[in-house]
Order: structure tokens, then C-alpha cells, then sequence
């Protein structure tokens, strides 16, 4: 066990798929000699060599066409987009290929392809080194996708990813890479190395894709939320002090439906905490699941708190941000509710 | 604002149109074409920027007296020659059933490769078991020549019970792996790039296999063209890439998408690619071409770029009416004639076939073929079935099924 | 007053924007000599020339990128892409760039810019002449997106389209085209001549983005459609003998939140009927809508019918379909549950 | 499956790499760079497929000895040169300046275009009033040369109070339609294609304006950079389509980008579009060009691809570190030096300039953006304010809030 921040946990991830399996490749803008403008790549050129861990021209729909291709011809390509804002280019590749190609061949072909992004918001990086795009890739079946909280789910779920037979976007929330960011901007962030979750086994381990974690368990409320969000509802619980369950649910496709039924039917309340804009983000999925699954159970009608719907703004970070005290207020809103 | 100084007269908008539209009198007195054998045969492992002008000229074998001339000549036996006649003419023998097939409701769609049999037909010859093709949807031919069951063809072409991709994909979107053909996208262009990731990968594992890109001349236009010719530039990835040229995109002249430029084998030479042009018609020569850029690409030189210069003599699709647009005659005006009436006058004047035996041989191909589709019919059509059983339908979106999806299929009660 | 098909009603909005405004061009495959694959833009290159009326290159990024640049000079472009399931390519344009131009240059750019598109299944295209891809511009803040279900609105609210000064996306069922298609396939389709809503008038007319319509009055349960699926609920409604209220929202966004909030607190249920696939799609939004505005008012789950969570199969196209089969089912479902 | 006969030996991938990484002594021997003066100047209406030379060479006019030579010269004044001269040197300073700022905490992110000032400032001068840039965030020398407030370019650096564009944008992200300047996108090339569009437009309403479009030289493998080429050849566009090789595209050096290919100038000759390459660093080198390519558009011509050969001699931005991946002294090695300190020798040595004045020079618009620093600083800085009330980040998603933002604005008390 190694503590680790998320960076390392990710490179360590990819390392030791590429160790355990030689179909392993690795490309992407920058990711090559100088190891990926956030270093998740550092090192592994140097260890595996330019035919397996390379620069990509810059063309994301290059990197992903490029990829799908390899996958189909058998290689478990594992490529990096240097920001989620930045997929859109390849997104066709995505949605019409990828997540396609196993359907439409009967199984003939497959994509086994990991897509790895960093995502999210809490930097800075103004309105196109901020965004959040999942909810455009869970729309599209045939995709799945990762969101990991923490150095420990990032390697296992990012092994998983790299081992799993389908084309599998992982949005890093890079408001995390260095610790768990909880949205308290004017307070130090605790570093990884000081979290029980920054503590990750060497070698291989895998965590199931599909799968939820109950970060806080809870008697009031439910909250679901993902990535950066996690550590935001639990420093909103803790400030309210409402016994708040604070479900991760680190894959938000596939779903951990029965996870969410569980809690939402024994709280009874669900507040949904998700960095997205709002409209028809991942949200409203969360939002209807818990209609069709726990609509008897429900005393107050379930809160979403999400990004506005505009653009990521460069100066009002904070005031755009949805951060402890929003989650806060929904906490509360939710607990008058009856 | 004031008028600036010195201002200009008013600019207007250039839209390309074609000679000829429906009334006009076809010709094709402004097309580029060489001599059989007058283009020279550079070496695999040419400089590119020694052979711009081959991107410019029409490489060609069959003159019009139906003799195989020039350096690109002499390749093939005879009876190389004699099988590649038979390939394209089930090509065309299919394509004319199973677009009846499809006028008799048996299907909802269907596309021919009617006079341009020569270009897949002859490049599967150049290739070998283990390459793999990225077809678009008029590339049948490389399954016939590769021989590829028919009778499967017609099962998907049928959505039947034992179609291969379980009546999912539209008619005509085959997928055998086994033969070197990735599964067909409805979307244009995107199988371009991806030809050059899967011929990176077979360079990465030290492999021999080869890949070829397929795309047709309207469809450069869409922005994976571009993708593949940066990555097959950089990595020179052993891949060739061709470009199906037979003048038309559904309605739209390939003028549109080739702009101001003199030819679609051009665009590869600004990424260093060597690029050739090639009478698509003439069997021998895709062929030579062929061969010449599968050669360069298995000896680990790097990506080819091949304009292939056809023209579409059939309506786009079932869905399509070409009097709309085109001159009537314009397909018999082509100049570079037929692909089978060219092989054929080749090998009669060999004396390798005759008029008879090519009668002959045409029956006996449209028979096997009639066989095949009352077999095929037995096991369904589009609209009777019987289909594969319709819960199906909620396989294969993933290697296993989802919880989400398993409740909607409970849910459909399949 | 004219009586027209939906294709023709289009193209009569296309034509009476072009004569009344010279700003407006319209661009696409295959649109200009030959006009349109589905005959839309027939007629209007011989009117208007073909400066103002072309055929494109087949890209659908660069049919958008360009349309971005003419609109931001001045002009109002009206573009078409050949089908939905072709506009990925363009959706980074879409995406990050005519969304987002208005709001980053605060207001010193714009882009009046409409893309038509043919959407939705049931003319056995397979999966790609079927998708119904609105979750994916609505989930973008700065699109709009109208989705008509009859003659007289198509042309009133692509005239509308064509002079909003935002980016709008028009997505034309193509099953409607020709008839109020309520999925019975084995029964002929009435003719729009012989339906009220298929009396446009010959001239300028505009309908409102971001207005619903009610299409049947009730007091039973409330059925938020769109598109196709409108006359499917009607069906579904006749069948059932259910007193369904069936609202058409015309456009998903904006949204009519006040019509959905009033209709469904009036009759305590709800059933939202998209043709879409499922997760993540505009029904899941709905869902939410309902649950924030009417939760109190709410009799039973809302329920949600929709295309699988699969792509579009080809030969199964009916058991994909979310025909009035399904949605009869819906409706005595949610009337069952108390 | 059996191993096909005549295999060949195993396939590689090639992964091309810079000559030199940190720690190794960097040399640009390889690099071609014909005297200056020795590149003919064509007409402007010639045909493309005549100047596919000048796709390969490097239009130069200053020489080793600071002297203009050769047909390419001569089309300045020596006030023009003083101006430009004052121009590129308010960009260095400027960008020293803003770079510092960023360093103090004032803002969070700065990019320079230490080394390649004379691209943008050069061709600013061969344009006019009402023509449409389509920059990158490397294009400051556009405004700066255009005369733009760089007072106000330091309130948008700010995200202050006055920010034009209201603290919604990155440091950089300028936008000013009024100076010909289109709002900067985050996301790379996809301006490229809209500069074609907004010159088709000009076009379509027989107006007289042209446009710009700039793309780094890593950029140009975005599929954005195709489907401008596709659109620009197609209807002969208005348009100057720029791309600006500084050698770098972050970490990754420009041969990831250009594969096999000789040059970026020569992506365009595929397209028939007249594509030349130039000393980027070369002041009167880049206006005659420009000025070429503008009057091409500008007569109704069409559009031409220019290449600026130049180098970043600064880091990516105030994210980057460049020592990570090139060695340091890279950038003194350049062989085509600095703009700023040729076109000074060249001016001195035509006495018009000395290094006296040119001392004198710098302090004063050292002093005045100090000034205009001090001024901006008056109004916020990022991290402290003022900023534009926060509720105005509601505005502008669409000309008016729907009913879902008016609540989403009232929620948030904003
Ligand atoms: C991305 C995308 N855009 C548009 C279409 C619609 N479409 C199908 S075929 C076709 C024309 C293609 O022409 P070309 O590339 O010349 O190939 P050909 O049909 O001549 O073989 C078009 C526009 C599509 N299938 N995919
Ligand atoms: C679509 C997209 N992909 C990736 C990035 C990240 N990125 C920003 S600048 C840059 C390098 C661009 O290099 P180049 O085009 O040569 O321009 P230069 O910075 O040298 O001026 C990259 C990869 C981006 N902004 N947008
Ligand atoms: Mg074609
Ligand atoms: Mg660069």
C-alpha cells in the first residue's frame, strides 16, 4: 500500500495494466516524452517505450477514430483527451462508433478502448477547462463512464476500465488530482497523502465498474452525487449536521440502481448533488430513477443542485460553482419538506 | 465607418455546378485522360515528392483495343484475369437481384455498385487473408472476390432469421471479421481513420497485416479524411487509402467537394503520401496499383492515397431518382467505359473467353444467384420474418447487459 | 390558407423567410439543384439563385463552422443536415462554439443561425436514420431546440427559428412528413390534407419558441410529448378511453415550465412519452420538471415511456417503437396507482 | 490460419521525435533556408498549380546584414517600418508585463508571443477596416497593431469591473468586432472554418470585406482545419487562411503535427489553393506577403494558405514549463532570429533608427503600459475585484433568459 494523490494513482493504474498486458497502448496530446500536461502519463514512455506510449497529434477525433481501430484490431488503447471540454471533436467517433461497432457487428467486433478526460470545475479554467460532460456520453448506449472521488477507486476503477470490453469514458475531476477538494476555495485542501482514500494497494486490483459506494451512511436524506461533489455533500453534511447518507456512485453507467433504491427507500429523501449544468445533465437521470423506483417511499419532493445553466464563467468561479452551502441549504430545504 | 480607400469591386460567392444537367447533352471532353501505359511505375519506395504528377495523371493498362500496355501491365494469368471477370459480373448479377428484391418489398433498401465492379473486385486481389478492409457501403465486391457467401450477403440484406448482424444494420452493412471486412457505418468517412488506427496497431505488435480505408470521393469532404491522413502521415502507418471516385454524391457533382482542386489523390500530398490516380475501370490496372500500394505498405514504407476514377452508373440508393439531376445518357457517354465489357473484350481478344462463354457464364452466375436468394427466402425477409427473436434486440449493446437494460427488457416482456 | 404536408410547410417557411429577408441563405447536401433528400429546399435555389440557396461538401462541422461564420458577419443561415444521426460531426461547433458565442463575447458576437434536421424512427432507416438526439443540444446552455408535430406548426415556428437571433436547432420528425403518424404501421395514415393542422397560411406567421400546445383537454393524467409521439398519445388516449390532457411542447427548450406545472397539478399524474432512448434523454428531464413543480400535486409515479436503451434495430423497428401500445399501457398504469 | 506465403518481415511503428530533447545541443542544420530575396513574387491571379515551389521554400526579404532584397521588397515606407517596429515592441512589453502580473497572483493564466510578434503586427497592416480576424490567443499583435486599447485588453486580462467581456472569459480571450477581431474560442481550429464562412458571407452580400484565419501549426491536425480548406476551395472564399508554425505545440514539436510532410504550406496545394511559406520572423517578409493574399481575396481570387515560419521562444503559457521537453538554449539558436532586433537593423542601418532611440523607445512604452497597468488595476484584479456584478453570469446564454434561467438567476439570489 502506497499513499498516493490521484495523478499517481492514475499513472500507476495505467502502469501496471500496461505491465500485466502488452495490448496496453497509451497516446494523446502531450502525453508522450513529457508524460500529459497534468503528469499522468510521466514515466511511462520512458518505461514502455515509444511504440507503446506516444504523442497524438492534436485531434481528438483522430486520437478516438485512431483508437477504435486498434481496439477492433485488438489492442486495449487507453487515450487521453487533454480536457473534457476538448472531446467534442470526438465525439462523432463516440457516439456513432464506439459505442456502436459491438451492436451493429453482432459481436463481431468490439472496442474495448478507455477514454480517460480530466473534468470538472474549481480551477480557474474559465469555460473550456471546466466543464462537465457526462451526461452526453450516458445518453449514448453503448458507452460506459467513470467518475472516481479518490486515488483508491481512480486505479482500481481505471484497471477495470482498461479491462472491460467495452469503450469506457473516465472523467477525472482534476479539481481532485491533488486532494479532496470539498469546495471550501478559501480553506486548504487536505493532501491525499493525510486521507484514508489516498492509501492504494501497488499492484492490480480492480473495482467494479457499476458499482456505488456509500461514503457516509445515514438515517435523514440521500445524497447521490459523484467526483468532486462527494467530498462537497459530505462537508454539507457535516456542516448541517442532518444525518445525510452520501451515496459515490463512481460509475454513472452502469448504474448502481439497486444502491440508490436502497438508500432513497430507507430515507426517504434524496438530494442529488451533481457540478453539471442542470438541464438534462446526469441529474435529471438521478431524478427519475428515484421517481420510477422510490416515488412511494419519497416525503419531500428530491432537490437537484448543479452547475447553472450557462457557460462555466472565468470570474464568479465561486458564486457558479455549487458548493457546501448550496448543498447545505438543499439538505435543509429538503429536511422542512413534508 | 467610411468607404475605405482604394475599395474594390464587390465580391460574389463561386458555386461549382457540373456541365451538364438533366436536358443538357453529357460530355466528358474536359476530362484529363492519358494513354494506356503512358504513366510510368516508379519504384515502392519512391520519394513521394518525386511523384506529384502521378497524383495528377490517370494510371491505365487497357487501351481501347482492349490490349494490356505500359509499365503497370502484366501482372495478373490469365486465369487471375478469367476469375476477376467472374467476380464482377456476380457483383453486378447480385446487385440487379437484389435491387428487385428490394422493388418487390423484400427488403427496405438496397445499393449497387453498378459500373464500378472493377475497383473492389480488383483490389481484394492484392490483399491477403488477415488484412482488413474499412468499407463503405459500395465496396460488395471485396466480399464476392474474397469469396464471401452470397447467401449469408442476402440473409442481412433480408434482416432474416439468420442474418449475421441479427437485423439490426440496414441492408448492405455487412461485418465479417473472418474476411477482412470491419462492419459497415451508416456514417460517412469515420471507418477512414479508423483503417489507420487498426494498421498502427499491426505495426505496434510487430505484426504483417495490412489495412485498407475506404471512402467515396464526396465523403473526403467530411473531416475524418483529414484525421486519417494525419495519422497514416505520421505514424506511416501500413495502411492504403482509397478514394472511390464516381463523380457523384447522391445528388451532388464531385465538383463539390473537390473545389478548386485538380483531383481527390492530390490531397494526399501535403502530407507527404505518395499519391496515385487510376482508371477504376480497368481491372488490371486497380490491380497493378493496388499491389503496388499493399506492397509499400507491408514493407513498412507507409500510407498510399489512391484516387479511383469510376463513375456511378446506378441510382445512389433505391431511395434515389438520379433523372433529377444528371443527364440521362450521361453513364453511357462515360469515357472510360464498363469495367466487365473492357475485361471481357480483353480476354476475348486473347482468346481467353468469347462472347458465348461470357453468355454462358452470365446465366449460369444468375442462376446461382437465384438459388441462393429462394434458400435465403426461406429464412425470411424485412417484412415477413421470421427475424432473429426480437429480444435480441437488447444484446450486444454491451459485452453484458446492464441492469438498466435488463428491466426494460423485462419490461417489453422479450 | 393552404393545405400542406409538413415537407411543404417547411419549405414555405424557408421561402417566405428568404423573400422577406435577404440575410436568410440556406446551405446543406443536397439541398441546392436538387433540393433536399426529402425534397425540403426544393425550388428555392431556382427562386433565389444559388448564391442564397446551395449544395454543401458532405461536413456537417463545416456546414455549421460555416453557417457560425456567415451568422456572426450578419446573415441568418438556415442549414440543413441530412439526418440527426449525422450531426455529430458538427456538434463541436454546436457545442462550443455557437452556444457559447453570444455569452463569451458578451453579446459583441451573435449567431442567428438555424439547423434543420429530419429526426426520429419508423421508416425502417436502422439505427442511423432514426436517432432522436434533443437531450444532446438541450443539455447545451445557449441552443435552442423546436421539435414540431403538424403542418401549420412547423412553418410558424421555423419562421420563428430563422428570425431568433440564437442558434436553433429544428429537428423534423420525418416520420410526420407525410401524415400524423400515431404508430399503428399497419394502418394507412391519414393525409396531413385531410387533418386541421395541416392548414397553414400562404404567408409570414411566426409561433412563439418556448410555448406549448394543448392538443386534447383533460382531467385524468397529463402527457407531455413532442413530436411523433404527440399523435401516439392521442392514439394511446382515444384507445384507452383515459381522459388524458396532451400537451405538444413544440420546443424543449426554452420550455414551457408554466403549461406543464399548470396541467399536471391539475390532474395528479403524468406520463412523458419520448421517443428517444431512455437514460440521460429529455424524458428524464421532464421527470424532473414534474418533480420540482408538482410534487405535492402528484397521485402516482410518473412514468416514462421511451425508446430503448439500445440503438435503433433495424428489422425489429416495431418492437422498438414506443407505439400507442405502450403508452395505453402507461396510462392505465398510472391511473391504477394510487 | 495459415501463415500466408511470402510474408515479410515484421511491421513497426514510426513515432517521429524532435532532433534534439533537454540536455542535448540543439542544431537547425537540417532546416532550409534559402537566401533572402531568392523567392520569385508571382502574380496575384496566377494559377496554383504554378506555385507549388513556393509551398517548399521561405519568402524572406531582410538579409543576414539587415538589408531588403528581391522582389518581395520595397513595399514599405520607412515610417511604416518605425510603426511597426513600436508595434512589436508594445507586444513584448506588454506580454512581460501581463506574464508578471499573472505571477503576482492578479490574474490566472497569461500567454505571450515572445519571438513571433512580427506574424500578427506585420499582417495587421496589410488589412483594413470592416475585414474579420479569426484569431488564436497568440494573436495580440492583431489589436495592438490595430491600435485596441491595451488598457482594456488589461481589464479582460483582469476579469475586473470593466472587462468587456465580463469576467465570463480566460485571460486573453479577447473579443472586439468593432477592431475586426472575432471573439476567441477556448477550443482549438474551430475559428478556422468560421473565417471561411464570415468571408462566404461577404461574398454572398457582394461586399468588399475579407477575412482572416489563424491556426497554430500543432492545431492544423484538428479536423477543423480540412473542413476550412474544403469550404474555402469550394467557393473560393475571401479569405487568408494562416498558419503559424512557432515549432511547438505545447510539448509536442511540430513534426506530431506535419508527419511525412515537407511543410504546412503544403497541406493546402490538395486543394488548389495557392499556399506559400514565409520568414516569420521577417517583418517585411510577412506584410508583402499578406498584403498578396489579402489583394487575392480582396479581387474576388480566392483564398490563400500562408505559413509563417517562426518559434515560440516563450512557454506554451504561464502553465508550462518548456525546459521539460527542449533544451534551453533552443530558442538562441534559431536560425531566422528575432523580429524585433531585425527589423531594427535593418532600420538603423538605413539611419532611420538607433540604438539610442530605440532604448529611449522601449522605456516610454515600458512606462506606458505601466501606466495603463496601474489604471486597470484601479478597476480589479481577479482574485480581488471588482468584478461585473455576478449575476450578470445569467446574461448572454440567450438574447433574452428563458423562464428556467430567470428561476435558476432567483435561486441564486443573484
Ligand atoms: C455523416 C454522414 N453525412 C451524410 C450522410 C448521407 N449520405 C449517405 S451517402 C451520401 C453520399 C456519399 O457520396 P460519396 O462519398 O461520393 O459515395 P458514393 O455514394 O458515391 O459511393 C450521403 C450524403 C451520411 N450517411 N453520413
Ligand atoms: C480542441 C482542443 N484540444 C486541445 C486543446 C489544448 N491545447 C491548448 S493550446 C494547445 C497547443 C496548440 O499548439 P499550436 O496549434 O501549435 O499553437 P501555439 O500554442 O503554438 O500557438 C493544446 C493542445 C485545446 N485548447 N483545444
Ligand atoms: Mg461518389
Ligand atoms: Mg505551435
Amino acid at each position: 500500500m502506497t499513499r498516493m494523490t490521484m495523478i499517481e494513482a492514475i499513472r500507476s493504474a495505467m502502469d501496471v495494466a500496461m505491465e500485466k498486458n502488452p495490448n496496453v497502448v497509451v497516446f494523446g496530446e502531450d502525453v508522450g516524452y513529457f508524460g500529459g500536461v497534468f503528469r499522468c502519463t510521466h514515466g511511462l514512455q520512458k518505461k514502455y517505450g515509444s511504440q507503446r506510449c506516444f504523442d497524438a497529434p492534436i485531434s481528438e477525433s483522430g486520437i478516438v477514430g485512431a483508437a477504435i481501430g486498434m481496439a477492433a484490431y485488438g489492442l486495449r488503447p487507453c487515450v487521453e483527451i487533454q480536457f473534457a471540454d476538448y472531446v467534442y471533436p470526438g465525439y462523432d467517433q463516440l457516439a456513432s462508433e464506439a459505442a456502436r461497432i459491438r451492436y451493429r457487428s453482432a459481436g463481431d467486433f468490439t472496442v474495448p478502448m478507455t477514454v480517460r478526460m480530466p473534468t470538472g470545475g474549481g480551477i480557474f479554467g474559465g469555460q473550456t477547462h471546466s466543464q462537465s460532460p457526462e451526461a452526453l456520453f450516458a445518453h449514448v448506449c453503448g458507452l460506459k463512464t467513470v467518475i472516481p472521488s479518490n486515488p483508491y477507486d481512480a486505479k482500481g476503477l481505471l484497471i477495470a476500465a482498461i479491462e472491460d470490453d467495452d469503450p469506457v469514458m473516465f472523467l477525472e475531476p482534476k479539481r481532485l488530482y491533488n486532494g479532496p477538494f470539498d469546495g471550501h476555495h478559501d480553506q486548504p485542501v487536505t493532501p491525499w497523502k493525510k486521507h484514508e482514500l489516498g492509501e492504494a494497494p501497488d499492484g492490480h486490483y480492480t473495482i467494479p465498474l457499476g458499482k456505488a459506494a456509500t461514503r457516509r451512511e445515514g438515517s435523514d436524506v440521500t445524497v447521490l452525487a459523484y467526483g468532486t461533489m462527494v467530498h462537497v455533500a459530505l462537508a454539507a453534511a457535516a456542516e448541517t449536521g442532518i444525518d445525510a447518507e452520501v451515496i459515490d456512485l463512481r460509475t454513472i453507467l452502469p448504474l448502481d440502481l439497486e444502491a440508490i433504491e436502497a438508500s432513497v427507500r430507507k430515507t426517504g429523501r434524496c438530494v442529488i448533488v451533481v457540478e453539471a449544468t442542470k438541464t438534462c445533465g446526469f441529474s435529471a437521470e438521478l431524478m427519475s430513477v428515484v421517481m420510477e423506483g422510490c416515488f412511494h417511499h419519497l416525503e419531500a419532493p428530491v432537490i437537484r443542485v448543479t452547475g447553472y445553466d450557462t457557460p462555466y464563467p472565468h470570474a464568479h468561479e465561486w458564486a457558479y460553482f455549487p458548493g457546501p452551502k448550496r448543498v447545505g441549504a438543499a439538505l435543509k430545504k429538503v429536511m422542512e419538506n413534508n | 465607418m467610411s468607404k475605405p480607400k482604394g475599395a474594390t469591386s464587390p465580391l460574389s460567392l463561386f458555386v461549382p455546378e457540373p456541365e451538364c444537367r438533366p436536358g443538357d447533352h453529357p460530355d466528358f471532353n474536359e476530362m484529363l485522360i492519358p494513354e494506356a501505359g503512358a504513366v510510368r511505375m516508379p519504384p515502392v519506395d519512391v520519394e513521394p515528392l518525386h511523384i506529384h504528377d502521378l497524383a495528377y495523371s490517370v494510371i491505365r493498362v487497357l487501351n481501347d483495343g482492349g490490349e494490356a500496355v505500359g509499365p503497370w501491365a502484366g501482372q495478373l494469368s490469365d486465369e487471375d484475369l478469367l476469375e476477376g471477370l467472374r467476380h464482377m459480373m456476380t457483383v453486378r448479377a447480385f446487385d440487379a437481384r437484389m435491387f428487385m428484391a428490394q422493388r418487390q418489398g423484400k427488403t427496405s433498401f438496397y445499393m449497387q455498385a453498378l459500373g464500378e465492379e472493377a475497383v473492389a473486385c480488383a483490389f481484394r486481389r492484392a490483399m491477403r487473408k488477415g488484412d482488413m478492409n474499412f468499407p463503405t457501403y459500395r465496396q460488395q465486391g471485396l466480399l464476392i472476390a474474397g469469396g464471401y457467401s452470397i447467401y449469408t450477403m442476402m440473409n442481412q440484406i433480408y434482416s432474416n432469421e439468420l442474418d449475421p448482424v441479427k437485423g439490426r444494420q440496414l441492408p448492405v452493412m455487412y461485418s465479417s471479421k473472418e474476411d477482412g471486412y470491419f462492419t459497415i457505418s451508416g456514417n460517412l468517412a469515420t471507418q477512414f481513420i479508423q483503417a489507420v488506427g487498426w494498421a498502427m496497431a499491426s505495426a505496434i505488435k510487430g505484426d504483417d497485416k495490412i489495412a485498407a480505408g475506404w471512402i467515396g470521393e464526396g465523403s473526403t469532404a467530411e473531416n475524418d479524411f483529414h484525421s486519417a491522413l494525419v495519422f497514416a502521415s505520421t505514424y506511416k502507418a501500413p495502411v492504403v487509402l482509397n478514394v472511390v471516385n464516381n463523380q457523384w454524391a447522391i445528388s451532388t457533382f464531385q465538383g463539390i467537394a473537390r473545389g478548386n482542386a485538380a483531383t481527390f489523390a492530390s490531397r494526399g500530398l501535403g502530407f507527404g503520401i505518395p499519391s496515385l490516380r487510376v482508371d477504376g475501370n480497368d481491372y488490371l490496372a486497380v490491380y497493378a496499383v493496388a499491389k503496388w500500394a499493399v506492397d509499400r505498405a507491408r514493407r513498412n514504407l507507409g500510407p498510399t492515397l489512391i484516387e479511383f476514377v469510376t463513375y456511378r452508373a446506378g441510382a445512389h440508393s433505391t431511395s434515389d431518382d438520379p433523372s433529377g439531376y444528371r443527364p440521362k445518357d450521361e453513364s453511357s457517354t462515360w469515357p472510360l467505359g464498363d469495367p466487365i465489357e473492357r475485361l471481357k473484350k480483353h480476354l476475348i481478344r486473347h482468346k481467353k473467353w468469347s462472347e458465348e462463354r461470357h453468355a454462358q457464364a452470365k446465366a449460369q452466375i444468375e442462376s446461382e444467384i437465384l438459388q441462393a436468394q429462394k434458400q435465403a427466402e426461406e429464412h425470411g425477409t424485412l417484412h415477413n420474418g421470421p427475424h432473429v427473436p426480437a429480444g435480441t434486440m437488447f444484446e450486444d449493446v454491451y459485452a453484458e447487459a446492464p441492469i438498466h437494460l435488463i428491466r426494460q427488457r423485462q419490461e417489453a416482456g422479450l
